[in-house]
Order: structure tokens, then sequence, then C-alpha cells
């Protein structure tokens, strides 16, 4: 394939890759602290998109708080998610709490869908839409925006959890949970700041995704599996992996495509995606199998 | 190698990463006899007893059982061999009765599967009489009869570490290796401990313990081993090791914390 | 102990001995003067399909309000039944059954996509139900070996007269022979296909590329198009087949990568979100549409232009500007020759005559014009809407325009 | 003949049910509700196997639904397409989804907890694509229909009437058989697998061997409700095999108590009356509705919703008795 075509299928891959990156992202911040699987992570990227277009061009906020203000209101709905559906559940079974997780989801979900209707919205882009030629590949602008702002949110998480106070203690959490609680680290307040931040960063992802990605009450569930496998790939361990591994899933998708041969064509691209997730899992099962009893 | 010895390692050596956890050790231990393990923690005792029972493989050495290799032998069928063991942290089933408990003991000791099972076939009716009768009857020599339909997690340590035992024994081991049996008991519930275990041994059967409490380990055991760090430092009688200049060196450095 | 056990092996013998006799729920019960017709509903208001069950849903609301305010259907009031299936094939099953057997209703409109259809399909079919469905599919009207149903019909247009109206236009305005289709995996975009690979022969087109994609997951069709750019021989335009979002979203990496080659989408597109999704983007794009979308555009004497324009007006006016869009039309269609039916219905019939009867009226309706175009049914065509339903429009400045 | 059933008062207890059970579908009885208590069957029948490999076992699946499409779409191919007799078909399906869960057993074993969750998750969204895409075998997003009843000799079960005896014939043998197992000697081995897999191993059992036969096991019984499942519809397609489903199949097992064999027809009724029956009233709401008792279930009741109504009537039986005791 030509040189310009490859920059091209690589920018879709990042593009595609990054959103399943943002997602990925929250998935392990709170499978680290709380080693819960939080299948309503989805519904933070819903939410905002939904909330940026309503607020955007349904209310008629300029475009810049808009988004601020979105990403607000999913934090607090993070917020709440966790205080009235998880905490009270402590003592649940992995299962149980993945269970309540997508309890969430579909609650969210559904009033979403009463509130804002079940239509397809896609709210304004950031700068224009006129493509920027890179390398001989067209690009759209808001392509380039969802890469950067996913750099740049990915830098930010990793600052935060290693130079701050609390991210500190969010790691000491993650990586031993009885005896961050031994030196005096509340793990339930560890718990609420996780979700908070995996919504603010899924809201993040919902918010420059949706001009490009177009969006609606009821994309959550499928972007949640896709930053579920993207998690997966990155091991759940730490969110750097996590972002690399949904840049990784994005890329593999993009060029499964492009090879257009055998089973790697569009239509198996997912399932090709999945296959990887199924041998990084068992090449790693070993070492995942001590994490388990340890952690 | 003499008829008389049930178990025996050669150099064995297990090294987790950069430690060392049981180095080059040689044990031979007498059958029909009943050997003590002892040694401050972090000795590896424990870890012998995984090695011994296949949890984890070695890194080198060999281990004999009645003069077999024992090395590759996965750890389900070692019990089938006639070696079992109990825990340090008792293991028992939590979501079964005391009865039951030792009724999954008879594993090895009978044969019919799912398929058998799902039709009540006669000979699953048959094995399952069997496996309840013989469960009784261990359960009765650990003094447990009357709880047999209690939860297993209702006992109070002691009868739990006493229903571990029962449990165990209903393998029909050959070996049977205990891991700090006495920990956490009463000085009563000690002696019947004390009691059992020798009762085990009147059946032929040879028993290896780890213990920390001396007094019960000069009791019980004929033979005692000590490990330090990994290495063994001193065996005899009891009265022999008490006086072994290093094992008391090994031991001052405990009691000093 | 065991001879309890007897009695209950007895008992399941004599129970299956009862099950021999299969006794089947028949409906005796009169309709007798001012009784409330009871009509079914079964939409997708929840779940991937949503987008357009809802506005079927709002419809059905709409008409049995209209109907009941202007008296009912000689004196009996209409109660529609609604009921969501969450765009999922077993609840169909489950909810038609209730709307046949526990509501008793007299016919049923609906399902919205064809998954659902074909599950209630085959209740109504089973237990003697009209079902006028607001999918289209082969088989919802069709059994395997071909033959008509009995008991169902369906009222959007199908893919290959959308299929036929593109190529036909391709043929003759463009003289276009070589094509490269991009297609949604799911539903709809499989009946494209097989509609595209069927018809293209007869208008001597060759499909030189096939490309799917996922309308939930991908958000980028930047690659897909590439494979079609790099097809040999190269492609002369773009068929796109799907719902939105994907069509959207293709249609704006179509207009990034400037590929010079005309797109073309299906009647799966036409819907304002359509427009708004995809913006300035869908300048020059076309579509074979229902004269739906250019009604106003219609000539006075097409009697389409009315009920169009009062449908959409009666939509919108409740609604919402911009509402209003094809899919509420086929319930609209589906309902409205269930009321006609039900208008030349006389009292005193037991709920499975009228069944019957709705069922013979339906069949053999001609000349019926409705928002997906003129329909003309019969015992050997269940679905009766012409070709000439579709005409090809192009989007300009963000509008729908004919073009004739 | 029936393990577990010891006083008189369960033999009652169990005939007053199948009493219950083969009244319903009379429509002087329940007779609407028979459709329903169609899938109540089918679902029940996937449920139990779920309970002995998440209940006894203690091994998470969130990709079961691949087995029940398995079975589905083997029984609706070779019944249809190779006209193949429908009870052979079902057959086959069953050993085929059987050898599956095998092959993928001992890898997938190797994983443990919410990495078993992943992969299982992964490999059921693996199959659940290639029903999509296999389109020439499967039909693919569109399905296929025309599937031939199920029958025997000339009697065709060709109403719902009769359907509902077949399944829940089938239902109850698999509810029968899976007591058996749990209070056998298979049943203790899983038991203690979930108990602590060292003492398992040191007592002498194959804790991997043990699994993977557990999954076959669950695995064979979620194809044979497949088969019956399409044999019912005579139509298949993709969607009842989702990511979703999976997790329905999941909330069942759990609502039932997932240790509970007979908690199995509990967790699928209550299910299914609680989405088509009661939250039909709430409209659109209905699946709000739906998510806000997933989650308070869960998190007032997370060992399940049959579990804690057992502790309640166990808790007044004895408040009762203790009154019957004071003179």
């Amino acid at each position: 394939m030509s040189s310009e075509q490859f920059v091209q299928y690589l920018i879709s891959g990042l593009t595609q890759g990054s959103i399943y990156a943002l997602v990925g992202l929250g998935f392990t911040i709170i499978y680290a602290v709380t080693r819960i699987i939080n299948f309503a992570q989805g519904e933070f990227v819903m939410l905002g998109g939904m909330l940026s277009f309503v607020l955007a061009n349904s209310v008629g906020i300029p475009l810049v708080p808009a988004l601020i203000l979105s990403v607000l209101i999913a934090a607090a709905v993070g917020a709440i998610m966790y205080v009235l559906a998880i905490r009270p559940a402590r003592r649940a079974s992995v299962v149980s709490l993945i269970i309540i997780t997508i309890g969430a989801a579909i609650f969210i979900r559904g009033i979403a869908g009463q509130i804002w209707g079940k239509d397809y919205v896609r709210p304004p882009y950031f700068t224009g839409e006129e493509p920027i030629s890179f390398l001989g590949a067209n690009i759209h602008p808001q392509a380039l925006w969802i890469i950067g702002t996913t750099l740049v949110a990915t830098i930010a998480v990793h600052l935060f959890l290693s130079y701050t106070m609390v991210g500190k203690a969010l790691k000491a959490c993650a990586i031993n949970p009885s005896a961050a609680s031994l030196v005096g680290i509340n793990t339930r307040t560890m718990g609420l700041i996780a979700f908070v931040l995996a919504a603010i960063t899924g809201a993040i992802g919902g918010v420059v995704m949706a001009p490009l990605t177009i969006t609606s009450y009821g994309v959550g569930i499928m972007v949640a599996l896709k930053g579920f496998v993207a998690a997966s790939i990155g091991g759940f361990r730490s969110p750097i992996a996590a972002v690399i591994g949904g840049i990784l899933l994005g890329i593999i998708e993009a060029f499964a495509v492009a090879i257009n041969w055998g089973p790697f064509t569009s239509d198996y691209k997912d399932a090709i995606a999945l296959i990887v997730l199924l041998l990084i899992l068992l090449i790693r099962s070993g070492k995942l199998a001590e994490e388990e009893r340890t952690g | 190698m003499s008829e008389s010895v049930i178990l025996e390692t050669k150099g064995l050596t297990k090294a987790f990463g950069g430690l060392v956890a049981v180095d080059k050790v040689d044990l031979s231990i007498e059958a029909g006899k009943i050997t003590a393990i002892i040694g401050p923690n972090g000795a590896g005792k424990t870890t012998l007893f995984n090695l011994i029972t296949g949890v984890y493989p070695v890194s080198s050495g060999q281990i004999y059982f009645q003069g077999g290799l024992l090395n590759n032998v996965p750890a389900h069928k070692r019990a089938s061999m006639g070696i079992v063991r109990t825990f340090q942290h008792v293991h028992l089933f939590g979501n079964m009765t005391v009865l039951e408990n030792v009724m999954s003991g008879r594993h090895p000791r009978s044969s019919y599967g799912f398929f058998e099972a799902a039709l009540r076939l006669p000979k699953a009716r048959r094995e399952e009489e069997a496996i309840s009768l013989n469960a009784i009857k261990y359960l009765n020599l650990v003094g447990l009869g009357t709880h047999a339909e209690h939860d297993a997690l209702s006992l109070p340590l002691g009868q739990q570490k006493l229903l571990a035992v029962a449990r165990a024994m209903a393998t029909e081991p050959r070996l049977i290796l205990l891991d700090e049996p006495g920990a956490g008991l009463n000085t009563s519930e000690k002696r019947q401990l004390s009691d059992l275990i020798r009762n085990i041994r009147e059946m032929g059967i040879s028993v290896v313990l780890v213990e920390h409490d001396m007094p019960l380990v000069m009791g019980l055991a004929e033979w005692v081993i000590v490990l330090d760090s990994g290495q063994k430092i001193a065996e005899g009688t009891a009265s022999q090791v008490q006086k072994d200049p290093k094992v008391i060196a090994a031991y001052l450095g405990e009691e000093v914390e | 102990m065991r001879n309890y056990l007897k009695y209950a092996v007895v008992l399941v013998l004599v129970a299956a001995l009862l099950a021999l006799g299969g006794i089947s729920c028949s409906e005796e019960e009169v309709i007798k003067e001012g009784d409330t017709y009871k009509i079914g509903a079964l939409f997708s208001v929840s779940g991937p399909y949503s987008p357009l069950g809802e506005p079927e849903k709002q419809t059905m609301e709409m008409m049995e309000a209209r109907i009941n305010e202007a008296g009912g259907i000689n004196g009996h009031l209409l109660n529609i039944i609604v009921y969501d299936d969450e765009s999922d094939t077993t609840k169909a099953d489950i909810l038609a059954t209730r709307l046949i057997e526990q509501d008793k209703v007299l016919a049923i409109v609906g399902p919205t996509a064809s998954g659902t259809s074909m599950s209630a399909v085959l209740v109504a079919d089973d237990k003697h139900v009209p079902l006028v469905a607001c999918a289209a599919s082969e088989p919802i009207v069709n059994d395997e070996e071909g033959n008509e149903r009995e008991w169902t019909f369906m009222t959007p247009q199908s893919s290959n007269q959308a299929a036929r109206a593109i190529f036909g236009y391709l043929q003759e305005e463009l003289n276009i022979s070589k094509v490269a289709i991009l297609t949604d995996k799911a539903g709809f975009g499989v009946l494209g296909v097989a509609a595209l690979e069927a018809e293209a022969p007869k208008y001597g087109i060759t499909i030189v590329a096939k490309q799917t994609f996922d309308n939930v997951n991908d958000k980028d069709m930047t690659p897909q198009l590439n494979i079609i750019e790099n097809a040999s021989p190269a492609a002369e335009a773009i068929i796109c087949w799907g719902t939105s979002p994907g069509p959207a979203i293709i249609t704006k990496n179509w207009h990034d990568k400037q590929m010079g080659i005309p797109l073309i989408q299906s009647h799966g597109s036409l819907s304002n979100t359509y427009l708004q999704l995809s913006g300035d983007a869908a300048n020059g794009v076309m579509l074979p549409s229902g004269k739906f979308w250019v009604a106003n555009q219609l000539t006075d004497d097409d009697p389409q232009k009315a009920v169009l324009l009062d449908y959409i007006a009666d939509f919108e006016a409740l609604y919402g500007q911009g509402k209003a869009n094809t899919y509420g039309g086929h319930a609209y269609d589906a309902l409205s020759m269930v009321t006609m039916a039900l208008g030349e219905m006389e009292n005193g019939l037991t709920i499975s005559e009228a069944r019957t009867d709705i069922r013979d009226y339906i069949q053999n309706i001609t000349g019926f014009v409705g928002t997906g175009g003129t329909f003309n049914m019969s015992p050997e065509n269940h679905h009766g809407l012409t070709d000439d339903a579709l005409v090809m429009v192009q989007v300009v400045d963000g509008k729908w325009t004919w073009l004739e | 003949m029936l393990a577990g059933l010891k006083s008189k008062w369960a033999y009652l207890a169990a005939a007053a049910l199948l009493v219950f059970l083969i009244l319903i579908p009379f429509d002087w009885f329940l007779g609407r509700y028979t459709t329903i208590m169609i899938f109540i069957g089918i679902h029940t029948i996937v449920t139990v196997g779920l309970c002995l490999l998440m209940g006894y076992t203690g091994q998470v699946s969130l990709g079961q639904a691949a087995f029940f499409g398995m079975g589905a779409y083997i029984s609706a191919i070779l019944s249809k397409t190779y006209d193949v007799n429908p009870w052979l078909a079902m057959l086959i399906a069953a050993v085929m989804t059987g050898a599956f869960a095998y092959i993928i057993g001992y890898p997938i074993f190797r994983l443990k907890g919410n990495y078993l969750a992943m992969a299982t998750l992964g490999l059921g969204m693996i199959i659940y694509i290639l029903f999509i895409q296999l389109a020439q075998f499967t039909g693919g997003p569109e399905g296929m229909s025309g599937i031939p009843y199920l029958s025997i000799g000339g009697f065709v079960f060709n109403t719902s009437f009769r359907r509902y005896f077949l399944v829940w014939f089938f239902c109850l043998a698999v509810l029968l058989i899976s007591q058996n197992i749990v209070s056998s000697r298979a049943g203790r081995a899983l038991r203690a697998v979930h108990g602590s897999e060292s003492a398992a191993e040191s007592i002498g059992i194959n804790v991997t061997q043990f699994k993977v036969k557990v999954l076959v096991l669950s695995a064979v019984y979620a194809s044979l409700a497949g088969s019956l499942f399409v044999h019912h519809l005579r139509f298949v397609s993709p969607q009842p095999f989702d990511f979703l489903a999976s997790v329905k199949l999941v909330v069942m097992a759990v609502i039932g108590g997932l240790a509970s064999i007979w908690g199995a027809i509990f967790g699928a009724g209550t299910t299914h009356i609680l989405s088509d029956e009661l939250l039909l009233r709430f409209g659109e709401w209905d699946v709000i509705i739906y998510g806000l008792i997933l989650m308070l279930v869960m998190i007032f009741m997370p060992e399940g919703l049959f579990v804690k109504l057992k502790e309640v009537f166990e808790r007044l039986r004895l408040r009762y008795r203790r009154r019957g005791a004071e003179p």
C-alpha cells in the first residue's frame, strides 16, 4: 500500500484507538483501586457526548464552557453512582458487582433516552471540518483533537498518580488495599475518587469524539465493551498500559481492514481484536494467576 | 535405600526468584515413626511440605517416596500414592458439612463419576454407601462423630483442625504431613491432638509434623529435624537437638523478638 | 417414601395424555355494537432500533387519538396496545403471543426491524392474525418455499426496489457500469447486499468492491474507502447501505478524502438526522426515496402530495419541527390499511372471524395512497408497493431535491 | 432415584410443584403464560449449568450465551439445511458444543477470577461474531427461518401447549440430574475446588480436570436449551446470543442463588415474569426500572433473591415453632 495510505490507516487507527484508550483508562483506574469491572464506563462517554450536544446546540451555551460543564456533570454522575450503587455493595461478589454496574448502565442509558430522545446527534466540531492534508493523507481536524486530547489526558492522569498525595494514595490502594488502609488511607474515599476520575476521562473521551463519531443515548454499551478489551490488553494494571492497549486495538482494527485478505477484512476485525486479547491473557496467565492470589 | 525409609530427599532446593527458600536439603523420613521438622519462622518448613506434596515444582534435587522418584508426579496423584497433608490455615471446605468434608477425603479411594452420579446407577449408590460409612469411621477417630451434620466452619478452631486431620486420614495415607497442627489450640485440645497423632502412628502411618510448640514436639517426636534459613542444621532425637549449639543459636535469634 | 414419587410420575403421564389432545385456544367472543376495537402494536422503542421504533410508536398514538376524537370507527373506539420489543427477537415472540392470546387484538402493526418482525410474523401466521410489518424483507411475506404467507403484510419499500431505482438512474442518467458497495454488517445492510447483487446484472452493472462497516463500533470508515479507492477496475460510484449513524460518518469520510466519485446512499439514510449528522459533507449525495422527502416539490396532481403534507404537518405539530420521517410513515400506512378494513367490517363477528375479515380486506386493497407510495395488494402479493413509489433525490445545500 | 429429597415432605413438595407445572398451560388455569413458561424452562436449563459452574465450582462465565447459541445454530442448520432428523441434530449439537467446551477448557482455566471473566466474555463475543459472519451457514444477521418443529412419530410439537410439556420434561430431567450430581462424589469434588483448590489437590482431586468437566456439562445443558429454543421459535438470529444475553443468564443464576439447583427455576422465572409481564405496564420506563431492580437486588441480597427468601421463610418458621413451644 502507498505511503500516504499507510498514514491514512495509521491516523484512522490512532483516532479509533484514542477513543478505546480513554475508555480503557477509566476501566483500569476503577479496577486497580476497587477490583471492580465497571461496565457503566461507556455511559460516562455517552453522557459526555450527549451533554455537550444538548448544552451547546439546544441550550446554546458557548462551546468551551459547554464542554467543561458536560465533563463536570458526568463526574458528578460517577460520584453518585459510587455512593449509591457501589459503596453499599462492598460485600458483593465479583459477579454481583459486574451486574450492579450493568444495572447502573441500563438505568443511566434509559434515563438519557427518556430525556434526550432516541435519535443520533452530532455536537459542533471544535474547529471546522475542512480536512488537513498531512503526508498526502487527508485528516479531519477533529481527529487531531481526539488524538491530542487523549495524549494530554493520559499524561495528566500519569502525573496526577505519580506526583500528588491523592494520586500516590490511589496507587497504594491499587498495589495493596489492606496495607494501604493500614497506613491510614481511606480506601472508600479512594474508591470514590477513582470513580470520579474514571467518569472524567470517559466524559472527556465522549466530548471530543462525539462531533466526529456521532453519538446517541445508546452508544455506551458497545463503547464499554471496546474499552474493556483495550483495558484487558493492557492487563488492567497501569493506566499507561491501558492507553497503549487501546491504541494497539485501534491500529489492529484499521490494518485488519487494510490487509483485506482471508480473515483480515472489515468483517472480522472485531474478532481479530478479541483473539489478540485472548492470546495476551493466556500468555500472561501464569503471572495473572499470581496477581489474583496477591491482589 | 533401606525399606524402613518412606520418604527421602536429595539436595532438594527451591528458589523463588533470588530468594532460596529450601537449600540442598537431604532428608530421610523413617517409616512408621513420628518425625518433627522445627525451625524459626521463614526456615522453609512449609515450603518443604509444598515441595513434597507437589504444590510447587522443585528447582533442583530429588524427592523419593517409597523408593520411587516423585518430582514429576502431579500433586493430585500423590494423594492416591499415599501422601497427604494438612494446612497451617486449616483450608476446610466451607460450603460443606463436617461429614461431607471427610467424605470428600475419600475421593482417591472411590471412582464413580458424573455419569453414574447423574443417573444414580447401582455403582454410584454402592460407592456412596461405602464412602459415608468410611467417613463416619474417620470422623469418630477424631471424635467429631456427633457433629457430622454441622457446617464445617461452625466448629471452633480446635475441632476444625481435628476435622482437617480426619479429612486427610480418609484418603488412607501411608505418610501424613501435619503443618502446625497445634497452633492456636488450648492445652486440653493439644492433649487431644497428641493422642490422635499417636493413634495415627499406631495405625502404622508415618507422621511428619511442622510445629513451633516445643513441649508438643518433644512429647511426640521420635526424630527431630531442624531447618534454618532453608538449610538442615541438625537432626536427632528431641534431647539431642535441644543440646545442639547450632539449634540454640538459631532459636536465640528468635527468642529476642 | 418412593410411592409419593409414583403419584407424581402418574400425574406426569396423565398430563402427557392430555397434551396429546393439544387443546388450542379459540376466540369465540362476539364483537357487539359499540365495543372497542383492539389493535396490537409492537415496536423497538428501546435498543439499537429505537430511532426507528420511536416515531412509529408516536404515529400510532397520534392516529389513535385522532380517530377516537372523531368518534372512532362506526361507533367503535380504537384501543391500540403498544409494546416495546427492545429490539429483542425473543421478546418479540413473547409479546406477539401476548397480544394475540391475552389482549385478543384483531390485528398487529409492526414490528420495527426485520429480525424482530420474523419472530412476530411466525407467531401471527401460526395463530391466524393479520400482521402488517414496518420492516421490509422477503421472509416477512414469503415462506421458505417462496409461497406468499397468508396472514402477514409489509409497508416499507423493499431493498430490491431501492436497488432498482439506483441502478436504473446510474445506467440511464450517468451511464455508470462499475460500482463499489459499502454496507452495514447488520440486518438492513445485509438485505442491501442481497438486493444489489441480485439487481446489478439486470442493469449491466458490475460490483468491483465489497466492504462492510459496523454501525455501532466504527467511528471512521476511511480504511474501507481506501480499499474501494484501490479497487481495480476502478469504481465509478460508491453505494452505501445502512441506517444512522454509519452512513453519515461515511459521507464525512468520503467528503474529507475528496474521492471524486459520486456517493449514493440507501433509503435507510432518508432522515433529517442524516442531514444534521453529515452537515455540508452530504451535498451532492444521491438517494432513492419515497416521495416523502420531496412532498412539497410534487405537482398538485400527484395523489401522494396531500397525504404526505397532511401526515408531516400533523406529526410535527405534535412532536416538533423536522421530527417526521419515513419510519413513522410506514406505521401510518400500516395502521391506515387496518382501519380501512375495520371501517368495512360489520358487527356480530367473533374475534377469529374478524381477523379473517381484516386479512381478506387488506389483501384486496388496491390504489391505496400511503406515505410510502400506492399500494395494490393481492392474495399473491402482500407488499403491493409499485416501483414508481421510489424516485431519486439529491442533497443540495442541505435539502432533499428531486432528480426529475 | 432422586438424591436430596430426604423427608416425605420433600417428596410432597416435589409432587405439588409437578402438579402445578402440569396444570399451568390449561386455559382455565394459567394458559396465557404458556409461552413465557416455555422460555422460563429453556433458560432454566442454561441457568442450572451456570449454577454448577459458578455457584458450586466457583468459576465465572460471561460467555454462556455462546454455548446456548451453538446449540441453537447447529440444530437449526442441520435440521433445516441438511434435513437431519431434529432429534439427531439436537444430539450432534450437544456433542459438538461439549467438545468445543472441552477444547477451550484447558487453556482458559489457566485463568482465575476477573481474568477468567474477561476471557469467557471475549470467547462469547467471538462466537457471536461468527454467527453473524458465517452467513452462508447461519444466514448472517438476518438469521434463518423455516426450522422444522420437533415430532415423535406422527405427533408434532406444533402448538405452544405441546412444546410447553416438551421443554419442561427436559428442564425437570436436567434439574434432577444436576441435583444427583451435586450430592455425589463429583459434586463434592466441585465444591471442594470452590472451597480451596490447594486442599482439593491435596486430597487427590484433579482440579483443572473437574473445572473442564463441569464446563463441558454446562455447555451441553446450554446446547440442549438452544436446540429447544430454535425448535420453538422456528427462527434463529444472532441477537439472542450477544453479550447482553450472557449477562441476562448470569443474572438469572445469581437471582436464583448461585449455589442452588432449584433456585434456577426461580431465577429464570422472576427475570422473565419481571421483564415480560410486570414491567410492561410501565411502558417506556420498563428498561429503566429493570436496571434499578437489578442494582437493588444485587446490593441488598448479593447471595440472590431465592436464598434471601429461604432465609426469611426459615426465620418465620422458627419463630412460629418457638411460639408453639411456649406453654
